[in-house]
């Protein structure tokens, strides 16, 4: 009994030195209490808590970058479709971004790609999240 | 659309029986008052209807709830023990016209009637009874809250 | 801090409880038992709220919510659905072109069947619901379906279902198919969707007794029985999968398609669990 | 005869007469704006009368704030099983009707 509680108090109690059981669940702890573009170690090594898709949107802002944020996340966002877990907000971030692109405001374009590409990425994991966790929620 | 076909459509037969109405025998009863029912404060519109401002009275009933569960059909009763009514209105004072509706009530009709109102926002609402000795009137306050689940 | 503690236990404790469950049962084909479930859901309503009889669970929220309730006692007192059950009788007898009329397609005529839908279609291999078997009779002798949420076909279902009223709900699982199509819509039910991360039974399971700003969630025992509903909100008369298009993009998903077959699963999935219960539609909410 | 826009229904108990009344009516306040911003005018039931044997029993005077499908219930004094009552609405454009109920 000691052992369980004093695990989850671990995993709740998280920070930047106390080991969390995977780098996943460092990065969500970390993202959780400090947001984005902050530093932590994991297993000895420095991580940012930036999204792949906030880092890939920092990059240089033209016209060919935005574009191909923009592809990338509308191909992101096809695969969350083709699970069926695409989340609403998601093509209105994509047409503004497009938008953007259009009128030449390429970091504005980016930056609405990035976070298209999150929700897809999400809606995907959680696809794949809820084939196996679904039965917890069942009354038994 | 449907709907305002077969409105359309009533107001086509309607027309038909029109001229019936003037052959029914009509009582003095108050007509829709313009003044009343388009004031823009609840001063106003009782002011359009009364000559002195109504005192709440217990024997004035309002069932309403404390929380509408739908803004757009809120269920409202009005009941009175009070002798000789002859009008019942009902007012929802932060309503942009605060006059949602106003009864005649002839002899042999019980002093008791059930409507369903708008309410814009949470707001007191006020039932005003009409007697040969004056104005009486229970308010309460009847809370209009978002929802939820918009769906 | 004692406090704290024990609240971490317990946080344990249920964490370890639902895992040992999910590793055991009622998740695969042979391990789904729709009767099991159907109790189960029973008596967590019943632990939960224990002066609620179980049949009052027709009345959905309106079972839970006493303040709701005599609002909603003052609306049936004349309900506005009754102009779309009038305009549904007479949908239902107009004969189609060729003659032939909704009647035609179902059994008894089509009256007081509403407890039987929906229903597992061996020789289409899928299930049929109530409105979908209203548009396959339209389909069948040469007429344009009808659109799936509101409008004609919420009119025809609520004078289906009307004529059913207190008719017991007997939906069916009689093969190994329906059991899969079952399972489907049960899995849809706990499956968390879209951006705020929820499953219906989140809200209507696990949050039954939580507050939603205002609002009570409607318990999931019941839940469907007094579909179509005329929901204030709408302003007119609406089918079931026109609502659970609302609460999945409540809860920022894109929602799944009117009749398809993940909806339909889980409509089978929810009348099930609605066994035994009575056809109080259409009903008249928020 | 076509049916109009009123549903009533009207029961005698003992000496009184119970009366529920709808209207399937919009009750358009000329507050709303359509899909393309533009108003969509008043609409509304102004009155309502109720006469038995040719005597007013009710008459409701409503503005936009009653709601959509109106619905009013009352009771009065006297009124017996198959009478008949007229039921005569009139909205803010002018239209109206007298429809009819009997009493069950």
């Amino acid at each position: 009994m000691n052992k369980t509680i004093s695990l989850v108090a671990a995993l709740m109690m998280v920070s930047g030195s106390v080991a969390a059981q995977t780098f996943d669940e460092a990065f969500n702890a970390q993202r959780g209490m400090n947001g984005k573009g902050h530093s932590f170690t994991f297993e000895g090594k420095s991580y940012t808590t930036d999204h792949p898709e906030e880092v890939a949107a920092a990059a240089p802002a033209n016209a060919a970058n935005a574009k191909q944020l923009l592809a990338d996340a509308k191909a992101q966002y096809a695969k969350a479709l083709e699970v069926d877990f695409g989340w609403t907000l998601t093509k209105g971030l994509l047409s503004s971004a497009n938008k953007a692109l259009d009128a030449g405001e390429f970091r504005k374009s980016m930056e609405l790609s990035a976070r298209a590409q999150y929700h897809s990425r999400m809606g995907v994991a959680q696809y794949h999240q809820s084939q196996q966790e679904w039965l917890m929620a069942v009354p038994n | 659309m449907m709907n305002r076909r077969s409105v359309l459509k009533a107001v086509f037969t309607g027309g038909l029986v029109a001229g019936m109405g003037v052959l029914m025998p009509r009582v003095a009863l108050a007509a829709w008052s313009k003044a009343a029912f388009q004031a823009e404060s609840q001063e106003a519109a009782m002011g359009a209807l009364y000559s002195a401002e109504p005192s709440a009275s217990a024997q004035v009933t309002m069932k309403a709830p404390d929380i509408a569960e739908n803004g757009a059909v809120v269920p409202v009763s009005v009941k009175s023990s009070l002798a000789g009514v002859t009008s019942i209105a009902i007012f929802v004072a932060n309503n942009p016209q605060p006059l949602a509706a106003q009864f005649n009530i002839p002899e042999g009709t019980m002093a008791d009637v059930s409507c369903r109102i708008r309410m814009g926002k949470t707001s007191q609402v006020t039932a005003v009874v009409t007697t040969a000795s004056g104005e009486f009137s229970a308010s309460k306050e009847v809370k209009v809250t978002i929802g939820g689940c918009g769906g | 801090m004692k406090i704290i503690k024990s609240l971490l236990a317990g946080a344990s404790l249920a964490l370890v409880a639902s895992i040992t469950q999910a590793a055991t049962s009622g998740n695969t084909l042979a391990s789904v038992d729709p009767e099991a479930d159907r109790l189960a859901l029973q008596s967590f309503f019943q632990k939960r709220f224990p002066q609620v009889p179980v049949d009052d669970y027709v009345n959905g929220i309106y079972a839970l919510d006493a303040g709701s309730r005599e609002q909603w006692e003052e609306i049936e007192e004349f309900p506005p659905y009754e102009f779309d059950v009038e305009e549904g009788e007479v949908l239902f007898n107009t004969p189609f072109a060729n003659g032939k009329s909704y009647a035609d397609c179902f059994a008894n005529e089509g009256v007081g069947i509403r407890q039987n839908f929906p229903r597992w279609d061996e020789s289409q291999g899928k299930v049929v619901t109530l409105e979908s078997a209203i548009n396959q009779c339209r389909e069948a002798n040469g007429e344009k379906k009808l659109g799936w949420k509101k409008g004609k076909i919420a009119q025809i279902s609520a004078y289906m279902a009307y004529t059913s009223r207190d008719n017991v709900f007997d939906v069916q699982i009689p093969n190994d198919g329906a059991k899969a199509a079952y399972l489907d819509g049960k899995q849809s039910f706990y499956t968390r969707r879209g951006q705020l991360n929820m499953s219906c039974a989140n809200c209507h399971v696990a949050g039954s007794n939580v507050l939603i700003r205002a609002d009570l969630p409607g318990p999931a025992l019941g839940h469907v029985t007094h579909f179509p509903v005329f929901r204030s909100k709408w302003g007119n008369l609406g089918t079931l999968h026109r609502r659970y298009a609302g609460c999945q993009s409540n809860v920022r998903g894109v929602s799944q398609k009117a009749q398809g077959e993940k909806l339909s699963n889980l409509e089978f999935f929810q009348t099930y669990m609605s066994n035994g219960l009575v056809v109080n539609g259409p009903g008249a909410r928020k | 005869m076509a049916k109009g826009i009123l549903r009533a229904k009207a029961k005698a108990k003992g000496d009184n007469t119970v009366v529920k009344i709808m209207a399937k009516h919009a009750m358009e306040t000329g507050n709303r704006k359509d899909k393309s911003g533009n108003k969509i005018p008043a609409q509304f039931i102004q009155t309502l009368s109720v006469a038995h044997n040719g005597k007013t029993v009710m008459e409701a005077n409503m503005g936009a704030a009653v709601s959509k499908n109106p619905y009013l219930a009352f009771t009065f004094v006297g009124g017996a099983k198959g009478d008949e009552l007229q039921m005569t609405w009139t909205e803010n454009t002018g239209a109206s009707a007298t429809e009819t109920a009997k009493i069950k």
